[in-house]
């Protein structure tokens, strides 16, 4: 009985063999140019990474650490709407 | 106008007669003037309130506190005259008029606390109507100036007129005297309400600005006021002829158990209120009970503070402790100092920790601030002494015109 | 009977005026001769404070009596500090809003605005110091990503099993937390980011509102101001104030001679007195005469820009339109005239 | 008996009172004047600098306003820095011409009555002849033209330019001559080969850099002291006075000396309670109950 079992396992391997080749290739294709194109993203970024983190991280780290702080940005219709409330509001008294 | 003046002249020196005990608690009080002397000096004369533990992060601090508690003091004489006036608590007979003394001393100490709190006291007259500005009704603090004048006038009439007619042993005219019994009443209301929206109408300080606040502000003060009148009572029966039935203490004391326990409520659902959220409103919060970045000068004061008006509730819920004569003033005066802890010390301080900028710092009060207070204090209890000494002898009827001794004229 | 004290009080006044007026030309001389002299000053500010004790609030004077009052505060500050002094009362221009844009990516922290804004406007030196803007320094804080997929609490007996988030049982922080005493040898520094603050010059002051004398009150070009001789130091007006913007002079403020600025104005920057409060006006002594605040123009990095808001072509309104902008705790509903933008 | 004991022993503490008060009252009076001394004591700093550490030093000149006794600049005692212009126009010269710019706001009023402060006459490396500065070497025979502007290293100038070796501008991809000028060194030139004033910067960083110069232009991104009425007299600060050109990648400001802490409160002894906070950020915050976009 136990053999029967191994035999019905390698049966099954020769016969689904064609189609996991097809499969296994596939796969390794995709992975292979995928691999290749972060390899690629990689390399080229490489020399600038650098200067490009610094400047990332000079200029944008206020841009972020307001996001998080999140203070309400007025908007559009918002400011409008006060600067008419000053123009329209505004009287001179002595 | 004779009457009147010999009136005054016999009530005080009524009031400033006494035994050796008199004079020596006199003369323990009198001990504080001089410090006091001395601190008032140098705050309003020498140098200004830089001689006080201020900041201008904790802009408000031990001056306005015992004003905020004193107001309180001042509003409880409604708890005596209320149910002797409304309810016709007859055994209140002789406490009434104690009450409006405590009352009268307490608003009087209320101002002396308020002048120097401010920066420039000499410019006080700015605040007079028609010869300053007073700009109500828009700022609260003038709301707060009216309803405490007016509520020590109020006391003034109503004390000294029935005292007066006693006096001169003439009937009160009752249409005239009741009007402003009543006027006084609800006005003690508000005293504390204008007062507690002095402070909770500053939407900037999260620990003020709550609507339980004039509640709060009034249970805690008719905890503390009777627990004051019930040992001046005590006093006074051991030390005068004064007859003050037991009932009278004991339904003080009931007053001071109920309030006391809403005023824990309150302080229950606040708490809870503001630590489960844990908002940043609840730093100021956190900051009394647990102290925060390390700081925490508060802590200890605020959690005496609470347990001794947990302790006190308990302990006055059990109705032989509450009518035991020995304990209920020490009690008393505990809860009292446990209020004014709370009151007069931790809620204005803690309030303003941290400032509206989220910046934190503690504050020291200095001696000479210590001085100043403590002197206030001797200040208030020596005239309220005195004006208790002289309304007990006019209830004795001690201070009698000539003309009218012996004759017997029914009073309220 | 109150108008015959308002009476008495005016005559009072008048008479001493005239004191001066005969006693002008020798204390004129005598504060040039010896400037050095210690007793000039004391005498002056004896004669002044009992005249000054008397006048009315800034607002209600007569035009003459504001040109007592002003000529007063020189003569007597002139002798004080040993130059000339004078007091301008100019009132708010004609069509002219003050507003407020403060860039805060640009902001360094360098402190340089609060510096100027002390030098500018004679605020007390020291015991106690007073300045009128804060600078407060903040940091990326410990809300993280990463802490959102962590459990709390760790303890397997208290977690059920279940993930509740490793934020939700931490505290809110505050808008405003950050360092106040900051102090590193560069700025900006990294992973940090500056905050100034001052007056914002509110459109609806809480602080005005809450005042029971009226001595401070908003100018028709928006400026809330102080009439400094009216105001009775109840502090009010500080614990009303959201921005933590006013300050009160203690003790008698120390402002030495040299460092003096004698172009003063009369709601603005001369000196002050002990017990009163005091705060930031946009430099009303410079901006009413049309020159920027001490602050924008020290600002080392340009991140202050000043204007009319009533004019399209002011650097703020430029900014309103074309910046991204937010205020300072405007669920507070006053309507501040300080903007802080980004880019 | 008892009220005679009494009245003694409060006499004799109004009296051991009023000399404690007495004694009280001279000390702090001393106390008082200790500061003032030490205030006077401190060193006047003469030269300070106005955006950028190195690039304008500027001395202070007493009674530039006789009437006032004004110094036409205050400069910081601890960080050397300009604290306060007296004279915004001192050491000015108009700005000169600007081209228009295809903004939608109206005109170009603010040109008018532009100030600035000339560089041209700080350079004055080698400054033997007012005309000449950098020419005196770079005229073409001393030093050879480099005959392309291929990005390479050079020794040069350490001196006045210390981050010469390491231009981190446009990131490799532009090197000096694309700014500076190779036949007439006290200029700079833009990529149309116009030369440009040092005077002037912005009319070369503006090629590449639009939108801040627009925004320059309009009077909302960089630095002005003078007048803030619009169309009044200004000195504006061109690019080169807050940005150093060379280093502007990684620092947009040069990092500074920050101005002395305010005191601490009375009472607070440290701010070490500071450093404890756990730094909120993402805490919503009074006014933020939304996220910002």
């Amino acid at each position: 009985m136990p053999e029967d079992k191994e035999s019905e396992v390698k049966r099954e391997g020769v016969d689904f063999s064609k189609r996991a080749f097809i499969k296994t290739a596939l796969i390794g294709g995709i992975a292979v140019a995928s691999g290749a194109v972060i390899a690629k993203k990689i390399v080229s970024n490489i020399p600038n990474t650098g200067l490009t983190n610094a400047s990332v991280s000079d200029e944008l780290q206020q841009d972020r650490v307001m996001k998080d702080k999140e203070f309400v940005v007025m908007s559009k219709e918002e400011k409008d709407r006060m600067v008419q409330m000053f123009v329209s509001e505004y009287k001179y008294t002595a | 106008m004779k009457n009147k003046v010999s009136f005054i002249v016999d009530f005080f020196s009524y009031g400033l007669k006494g035994g050796s005990s008199y004079y020596a608690w006199l003369g323990i009080l009198s001990l504080f003037i001089l410090p006091w002397a001395y601190g008032s000096y140098q705050q309003m004369v020498a140098k200004g309130m830089i001689v006080a533990g201020f900041t201008d992060q904790i802009s408000w601090a031990v001056y306005e506190g015992n004003f905020v508690f004193l107001v309180g003091v001042a509003a409880a004489a409604v708890t005596v005259v209320f149910p002797y006036y409304v309810y016709n608590y007859k055994t209140l007979k002789n406490v009434v008029l104690i009450g409006e003394m405590l009352a009268i001393t307490a608003v009087l100490l209320v101002m002396l606390f308020i002048i120097y709190h401010m920066g420039r006291p000499d410019r006080l007259w700015h605040l007079a109507p028609i010869i300053g500005i007073f700009s109500w009704p828009n700022s609260i603090l003038t709301w707060d100036v009216i309803v405490l004048n007016g509520y020590l006038v109020l006391n003034l009439i109503c004390a000294f007129y029935n005292m007066y007619k006693r006096y001169t042993g003439q009937p009160l005219n009752e249409k005239f005297y009741m009007t402003f019994v009543y006027i006084s009443i609800v006005w003690a209301l508000t005293i504390h309400t204008v007062t507690a929206f002095l402070m909770n109408t500053m939407a900037t300080r999260p620990m003020w600005f709550h609507s339980l606040m004039p509640l709060k502000f009034l249970a805690t003060a008719f905890a503390a006021g009777p627990a004051l009148i019930i040992v001046a009572l005590l006093t006074i029966r051991k030390n005068t002829k004064l007859e003050i039935p037991d009932e009278a203490i004991n339904l003080l004391s009931q007053i001071v158990v109920w309030f006391l326990g809403i005023a824990l409520f309150l302080l229950l659902s606040e708490v809870v209120t503001e630590l489960y959220p844990s908002t940043e409103h609840s730093f100021q919060l956190k900051y009394a009970l647990f102290g925060m970045f390390g700081l925490s000068k508060m802590v200890p004061w605020s959690w005496t503070s609470y347990l001794v008006m947990i302790g006190s509730f308990v302990l006055l819920l059990i109705p032989r402790v509450r009518k035991n004569y020995t304990f209920l003033p020490i009690i008393c005066i505990s809860l009292f100092i446990g209020i004014w802890i709370d009151k007069g010390y931790a809620l204005v301080i803690s309030g303003m920790i941290p400032s509206p900028l989220g910046e934190f710092s503690e504050y020291t009060p200095t001696w000479i601030e210590i001085f100043i207070i403590a002197g206030n204090w001797a200040i208030g209890l020596m005239i309220f002494t005195i004006l208790a000494k002289g309304a007990v002898g006019v209830m004795l009827g001690d201070v009698i015109h000539p003309s009218a001794a012996g004759k017997e004229v029914a009073h309220h | 009977m109150p108008a015959e004290e308002k009476k008495e009080v005016k005559g009072t006044t008048i008479s001493r005026r005239q004191f001066f007026k005969q006693a002008g030309a020798v204390s004129a001389a005598v504060a040039a001769a010896a400037a050095s002299s210690v007793i000039a000053p004391e005498e002056a500010e004896a004669r002044t404070t009992f005249a000054e004790f008397f006048q009315n609030n800034y607002r209600l004077m007569t035009d003459e009596e504001k040109k007592e009052a002003i000529a007063r505060l020189e003569q007597r500050h002139s002798e004080e500090y040993g130059k000339k002094v004078t007091v301008d009362g100019s009132p708010a221009m004609k069509d002219v809003l003050f507003g407020y844009a403060l860039n805060i990516q640009k902001c360094i922290g360098c402190r340089r605005c609060v510096y100027a804004c002390v030098k500018e406007n004679n605020q007390s030196r020291h015991d106690t110091e007073i300045q009128w803007i804060r600078v407060i320094r903040m940091e990326k804080g410990n809300f993280t990503v990463d802490d959102m997929d962590k459990g709390y609490p760790n303890s397997p007996n208290e977690s059920f099993g279940i993930q509740v988030g490793g934020n939700a049982y931490k505290n809110a922080g505050v808008a405003l937390e950050g360092q106040h005493y900051y102090q590193p040898e560069r700025v900006p520094e990294k992973d940090a980011f500056y905050f100034p603050v001052q007056c914002m010059q509110c459109e609806k002051p809480p602080c005005v509102k809450v005042c029971p004398v009226r001595t401070t009150y908003r100018d028709p070009d928006g400026i809330v101001v102080i009439d400094y001789n009216w105001c009775i130091g109840c502090r009010m007006c500080m614990g009303a104030c959201p921005y933590w913007a006013r300050r009160f002079n203690w003790g008698d403020p120390n402002l030495p001679a040299e460092e003096m600025n004698p172009k003063t104005h009369y709601l603005g920057n001369r000196p002050r007195m002990r017990g009163v409060v005091e705060k930031c006006t946009f430099c009303l002594q410079r901006t009413r005469k049309g020159r920027y605040p001490a602050c924008v123009e020290v600002c080392p990095v340009g991140a202050r820009k000043f204007g009319n808001l009533l004019d399209p072509e002011s650097e703020v309104r430029k900014i309103l339109d074309r910046k991204k902008v937010f205020r300072l705790k405007a669920d507070m509903n006053t309507y501040p005239k300080f903007f802080y933008f980004i880019d | 008996m008892k009220i005679k004991k009494i009245t003694k022993v409060t006499f004799g503490a109004l009296v051991a009172g009023t000399v404690i008060f007495g004694i009280g009252h001279f000390q702090t009076q001393a106390q008082q004047e200790q500061p003032a001394q030490q205030a006077a004591a401190t060193a006047t700093v003469t030269e300070c600098f106005e955006s950028r550490e190195g690039y304008t030093a500027r001395s202070r000149v007493e009674n530039v306003v006789p009437e006032y006794g004004y110094p036409n600049i205050k400069c910081s005692q601890t960080t050397g820095g300009v604290l306060w212009w007296g004279d915004p126009y001192d050491d000015t010269i108009p700005m000169g011409d600007m081209p228009d710019i295809d903004d939608i706001t109206k005109g170009d009023y603010l040109t008018e009555d532009a100030v600035i402060k000339p560089r041209e006459p700080q350079l004055n490396y080698f400054n033997m002849d007012p005309d000449k500065h950098c020419v005196m070497c770079h005229d073409g025979k001393a030093v050879p033209f480099p005959k392309d502007k291929k990005p390479r290293m050079i020794t040069m100038h350490q001196d006045i330019v210390e981050d010469s070796m390491e231009l981190m501008h446009g990131e490799g991809a532009i090197w000096c001559l694309d700014c500076h000028n190779a036949t007439n060194r006290n200029t700079l030139i833009d990529h149309r080969g116009k030369e440009i004033s040092f005077n002037q910067p912005q009319k070369l960083c503006g090629k590449c850099h639009g939108v801040e110069y627009r925004h320059w232009r309009m009077g909302i991104h960089g630095k002005r002291i003078g007048s803030w009425i619009a169309g009044g007299k200004k000195r504006w600060w061109v690019c080169t006075e807050c940005h150093n050109p060379h280093t502007v990648q990684t620092n947009r400001f040069q990092p500074l000396k920050p101005e002395p802490a305010p005191a601490l409160p009375k009472g607070m002894k440290n701010a070490d309670h500071e450093s404890v906070h756990a730094p909120s950020a993402a805490g919503h915050g009074e006014a933020t109950p939304a996220a910002m976009h």
